[in-house]
């Protein structure tokens, strides 16, 4: 400051460096592993594993309970994960039963079966092998019900056809009929809702998937009330990557988890060397002053 | 008379919120219901004035040709497109094609768009704050640093990080907003408290 | 200016063509949102119009929409519906014939009074139903927040400072507790507005900021990675569904 | 009630269903042979051992429970249970139970013109059905009757309303020792230091100032401290004569904002200055919001910005850009999630209380302050009841977590 005020040396200048030119850094760092479709494998780390495991040992025809309980503005974090455990689940030749208790669900429902399902098995038949039933109002009342109920609240399927005339609705009377709940989503309604409302009173299994800020409220009902998590871009990779290990075919898949886990780290490596470059501006700039004023102070 | 009225208005009406929490009986729960209902039903009355303030400030733009005046055109015309397209009678109701297309094409981008902004202005954020200008700024940026680094895969260097974020995010973390917390339930209790009692009352202006 | 001038012209004429492609190949509900989109992005460059015209029809159009959600969500089927069930037959037919409830007259009174306001002589009335919205949340909120933030917390709190697990005494699970402990501890001394911040005390409160600073940290850092997720989810909009670059 | 019930249960159980339930296993060794080729075996009887009333709730449910032989549920596909309010009256099927869960919650109607609707005070009957795999089943004696009813006081809400009078009392005990003009010392915040400064750098620049109410409601605690705070900018603003903006989220909180700045500026003796204009609607979408708070930023280019209220995560997104065009920024908010962003990005951030505490700092009303003192006492009793949680646990009594627990 003190001194040749009107010539800033170019570490000051630095310093202050004009804001778009991170903005720009950034809008780079995302787009670029999009486009070229770079991925990230992760390691699968137990709690991922444990439910990976889960649905890897159910038997052929067990009875799985998919919940879409998220909107379009957390589908880039969540929609890997219900697309990995589709598939998983069509692997394992298990029934898909396929809700949501979010009024947004319905659509991302609808267009996993159409995007991820219909494409990759052909072989699973409507109202057999998986079923759309669609979105109900009533947050974790509506839970309560089915728990007692199914068929009250579901009378008929997404399309409005009788629930009754699907041959793969007939044993199921209420939750206690399904081998697994998996419910993606982890905001209210959500995972919590369907472990204290289904999951604890009935001992069904439940698993999740949800964004990585609603984790760490999750993490505690694991490995009493929740059989996994999955916990944002890193849990949706990581189950990807167990997939692959186990369905080899998998691996030239673009897997949306392992390619959002790509833009997350480099652009999370780019505010880490944005920050670490503004450190050593600001002590390179300290130290100068220090030799201006003689060291003293 | 002008204030007391209103006093004794928030007076009854909250200890009865009160009372109703600790009676489980229906015809309290029916009251409950029905005070609840009101509320949201006086809010959308309060839209109206919304609607009103809005009209206003931008029709005096367009008037007086100040600045910008041209985008108040703007507003106006996509407040009375949406209006009309959801008040067209025979239409009746939020399915029409129109209302769920602008609210799906128009809104929502917009909206979604708005949100990642913050992709952009987190990052900018950082590189001005986190600088180890203090001890406490430091705190700040090593704990930052920590739960980012996360995300890097670094080898073998991965697993002790991973295990240090997870104990921040579990205890200190857990702690301080522990102690926020219980700070915010004592403040708004005391507010609320306040409130009922008539002693904070700016909130009815002076007049 | 003069250049200025005609470089924005020549920024509009590009805009316009561009546009037009776009609704000729991508139809015309993609291209909008395509291109309010990139309206909005430009604002991280410098205001410009693009951005005042998006922000300005987003403000429009938004506020007659929740307007909308209002009339048809809640006047209709919940006062009107509810008052005189007959009118609102043509568009709810499930209600018509649902006996009135009366009492609803209450809100529609009170929501009278609060548009009062809009006349300078009876203004005052609207207070009224001000002080009902207020009142009815401030008894809510008083018991709410010393239920769930006040006395839950003691329950969460009373941890035990020597944890002993399968394998005998845990460490790490002690010295967390103890951390958990004393940062709270600290925390709420931090927050003693009428005690002066020195000594022991001084000390403690001290310890309280640091706590949080940490925190402060932590949750930044955390919440980056759902950000840069909203970010992707665009781009993949922009990238993927509008100009087809991705897959 | 709950007594009655049991002991009626147990009646029952001994007079009645037990020597029928004995009769009905003899009776079934006879005929065994001659009618296993014409009919088949139906499966063991269910008893009904009680039908229990939830406490603490509005009535209107009751778990039926009965007892089944082990042996049995091998047999079955499950349980059907029927409900009467007669005991000879039509039983009507309420809903289905696992074979190996011996207990239904049967959830009725509350309201009288519902089907389902179940009366509290009444009689019920009910008869459990045990159907068998191979199609044939038998019923349960018709146990009851059991009642349902509703409670006045919610017995596991005790710790709450004990909380409720402690704080009350200590609170009217404050305020009435600082009305009786009792000193009380409130330690400086620097937030609240700052906000007479930041008005008058505004006014030095001759740039206006920008006051955010956030996105809540004009009934959450967060807005209404921050009508006082703005009572406060507002007069001041008033005296130095500088522009004020009050773009606003909420139509009520803009009804009320009006009032508040008009009733501030009438206290500065000037209130031909003020206008409906300065404190208006901008709309209730949340980002709509953002995007015209921003846009006044950056063309209105204010000299200090405020914060306060209820924010979500658009808190960055303004801080951001009111960091972009240098404007002094005063934050606070009570939400957990965005205080982070707000300590980051702006000059003076209050942490969650410190917002809630601002009102009376900047008042200096002794009313106000007292309540300060008692959240402070609450404080203090906390941390002596943690340590004393911490004690207890550490020599194995678990109490501590008993006597504040809330059962809902």
């Amino acid at each position: 400051m003190n001194g040749n005020g009107e010539q800033k040396s170019l570490v000051e200048r630095l310093q202050f460096i004009d804001r778009r030119i991170i903005f720009l850094f950034i809008a780079v760092a995302v787009v670029l592993p999009l486009l070229f479709g770079a991925t990230l494998k992760e390691e699968t780390t137990p709690i991922v594993q444990e439910l990976f495991d889960f649905i890897e040992h159910l038997p052929p025809d067990s009875r799985v309970l998919l919940s879409f309980d998220y909107g379009p503005t957390t589908a880039p974090e969540i929609q890997p994960m219900a697309d990995a455990i589709v598939r998983h689940c069509a692997e394992r030749d298990t029934r898909l039963y396929m809700m949501a208790i979010w009024a947004t669900g319905h659509n991302l429902t609808g267009s996993t079966i159409e995007e991820t399902l219909k494409p990759e098995f052909p072989g699973y038949v409507y109202g057999e092998d998986y079923i759309n039933l669609g979105y109900k109002a009533g947050n974790q009342g509506l839970i309560r019900l089915l728990f007692d109920d199914f068929k009250r609240m579901y009378s008929t399927d997404a399309n409005g056809t009788a629930i009754d005339e699907f041959p793969m609705m007939q044993q199921i009377k209420n939750l206690k009929n399904f081998d697994l709940i998996v419910s993606f989503g982890g905001g209210f309604p959500g995972i919590k809702e369907w472990v204290l409302y289904a999951g604890d009173p009935g001992n069904i299994p439940v698993g999740g998937g949800c964004t990585a800020v609603s984790a760490p409220l999750l993490y505690p009902y694991y490995p009493n009330q929740l059989v996994g998590i999955l916990g944002g871009a890193k849990g949706a990779a990581e189950y990807e990557n167990a997939l692959i290990t186990k369905y080899p075919a998998y691996g030239k898949k673009w897997m949306g988890g392992m390619s959002l886990m790509m833009s997350q780290a480099v652009s999370h490596v780019v505010i880490m060397l944005f920050i670490l470059f503004g450190n050593a501006l600001y002590f390179i700039l300290r130290a100068q002053r220090k030799l201006e004023t003689g060291g003293g102070e | 008379m002008k204030r007391r009225v209103p006093l004794t208005i928030v007076f009854i009406v909250s200890l009865f919120m009160v009372i109703q929490y600790f009676v489980p009986l229906d015809s309290w729960a029916w009251m409950y219901q029905y005070l609840i209902d009101w509320t949201i039903i006086i809010g959308v009355f309060a839209l109206l004035l919304g609607i009103w303030s809005l009209l206003r400030v931008n029709y005096e733009k367009i008037q007086r040709k100040s600045e910008n005046w041209q985008y108040s055109i703007v507003t106006l015309l996509g407040l009375f497109i949406m209006i009309i397209v959801g008040f067209v009678p025979g239409w009746g109701n939020l399915e029409n094609y129109t209302y769920q297309h602008l609210f799906y094409y128009v809104l929502v981008p917009i909206q979604a768009t708005m949100f990642s902004l913050l992709a952009f202005f987190i990052a900018s954020a950082a590189f001005r704050a986190f600088r180890a200008r203090s001890a406490l700024a430091s705190l700040l940026l090593f704990s930052g640093l920590i739960i980012m680094i996360r995300f890097v895969p670094m080898g073998p260097l991965s697993e002790p990080i991973s295990e240090i974020a997870t104990w921040i995010l579990q205890v200190p973390n857990l702690a301080a907003k522990r102690a926020i917390i219980i700070g915010i339930g004592l403040g708004a209790a005391a507010t609320a408290l306040k409130i009922m009692l008539g002693i904070e009352r700016a909130y009815l202006g002076r007049d | 200016m003069a250049a200025r001038n005609i470089a924005g012209y020549v920024v509009l004429a590009l805009i316009v063509i561009a546009f037009a492609i776009s609704v000729v190949l991508k139809g015309l509900l993609l291209t909008v949102g395509a291109f309010l989109t990139l309206f909005i992005f430009s604002f991280l460059y410098k205001d410009n119009p693009y951005y005042k015209f998006a922000e300005h029809l987003f403000v429009g159009v938004s506020a007659a929409y929740w307007m909308c959600m209002g009339f048809w969500g809640t006047m209709v089927p919940n006062l009107f519906g509810k008052l005189y069930p007959p009118m609102v037959g043509g568009v709810l037919p499930a209600l018509k014939d649902n006996p009135a409830e009366f009492h609803m007259v209450i809100p529609l009174i009170l929501g009278i009074m609060l548009l009062m306001r809009l006349s300078s002589k009876a203004g005052w009335i609207s207070k009224w139903a001000l002080a009902f919205i207020v009142g009815t949340t401030a008894g809510l909120n008083l018991v709410r927040y010393l239920r769930s933030d006040f006395i839950q917390q003691i329950n969460n709190t009373a941890l035990s400072l020597y944890v002993t697990g399968a394998t005998g005494f845990d460490l790490g699970a002690t010295v967390s507790n103890i951390v958990i402990f004393i940062g709270v501890m600290c925390g709420l001394i931090y927050f003693f507005f009428s005690k002066e911040h020195k000594g022991a005390f001084g000390v403690g409160a001290r310890t309280g900021i640091i706590v949080l600073m940490v925190t402060f940290g932590a949750s930044f850092g955390y919440t980056v990675m759902a950000r840069i997720s909203l970010l992707v989810g665009r781009m993949q909009f922009l990238f993927g569904d509008w100009l087809g670059m991705i897959r | 009630m709950r007594y009655k019930c049991i002991i009626a249960a147990a009646v029952l159980f001994v007079g009645l269903i037990l020597p029928q339930a004995l009769f009905a296993q003899e009776d079934a060794e006879v005929p065994d042979s001659l009618l296993a080729e014409v009919q088949l075996e139906p499966p063991p009887q269910p008893v009904v051992t009680e039908g229990v009333d939830r406490p603490n709730d509005n009535g209107h449910k009751l778990t039926v429970k009965w007892k089944y032989p082990e042996e049995g549920v091998d047999l079955i596909e499950g349980f059907e249970v029927y409900r009467s309010m007669s005991p000879d009256g039509e039983f009507q099927l309420r809903g289905q139970s696992p074979a190996d869960y011996f207990e239904y919650f049967d959830i009725g109607g509350v309201d009288k013109s519902d089907p389902d609707y179940m009366a509290n005070d009444e009689d019920y009957y009910y008869k459990i059905v045990a159907i068998g795999k191979n199609g044939v089943s038998s019923e349960s004696e018709i146990g009851g009757p059991f009642q349902t009813s509703g409670q006045v006081f919610h017995t596991g809400k005790i710790p709450v309303l004990i909380g409720v009078v402690i704080f009350a009392f200590f609170t009217v005990y404050f305020i009435s020792s600082a009305k009786k003009g009792k000193e009380l010392y409130v330690r400086p915040l620097a937030g609240i230091e700052a906000v007479d400064e930041a008005v008058g750098r505004a006014t030095e620049m001759g740039k206006p100032i920008l006051y955010i109410l956030g996105i809540g409601t004009a009934a959450d605690i967060a807005t209404i401290a921050s009508f006082t705070i703005l009572g406060r900018v507002a007069k001041k603003v008033a005296e130095y004569q500088t522009d004020l903006i009050v773009p606003c989220y909420e139509p009520i909180v803009m009804s009320i904002a009006q009032d508040v700045v008009r009733s501030a500026y009438l206290e500065a003796g000037r209130p031909d200055q003020y206008n409906d204009d300065m404190v208006f609607f901008v709309t209730n979408a949340q980002f709509a919001y953002v995007a015209g708070v921003n846009g006044i930023m950056v063309r209105e280019r204010p000299a200090t910005n405020f914060y306060l209220g209820y924010f979500a995560a658009e808190s960055l997104i303004l801080a951001e850009t009111g960091n972009s065009i240098g404007a002094i920024q005063i934050a606070g908010t009570d939400q957990i999630t965005q205080i982070p962003f707000f300590v980051v990005a702006c000059d003076y951030t209050l942490i969650g209380e410190e917002l809630y505490a601002a009102s009376a700092y900047l008042g200096r009303d002794p009313l106000l302050l007292g309540s300060l003192k008692a959240e402070d006492w609450a404080k203090g009793i906390l941390m002596v009841v943690f340590l004393i949680g911490v004690l207890t646990v550490a020599f194995g009594w678990d109490g501590i977590r008993e006597l504040v627990r809330v059962n809902l």
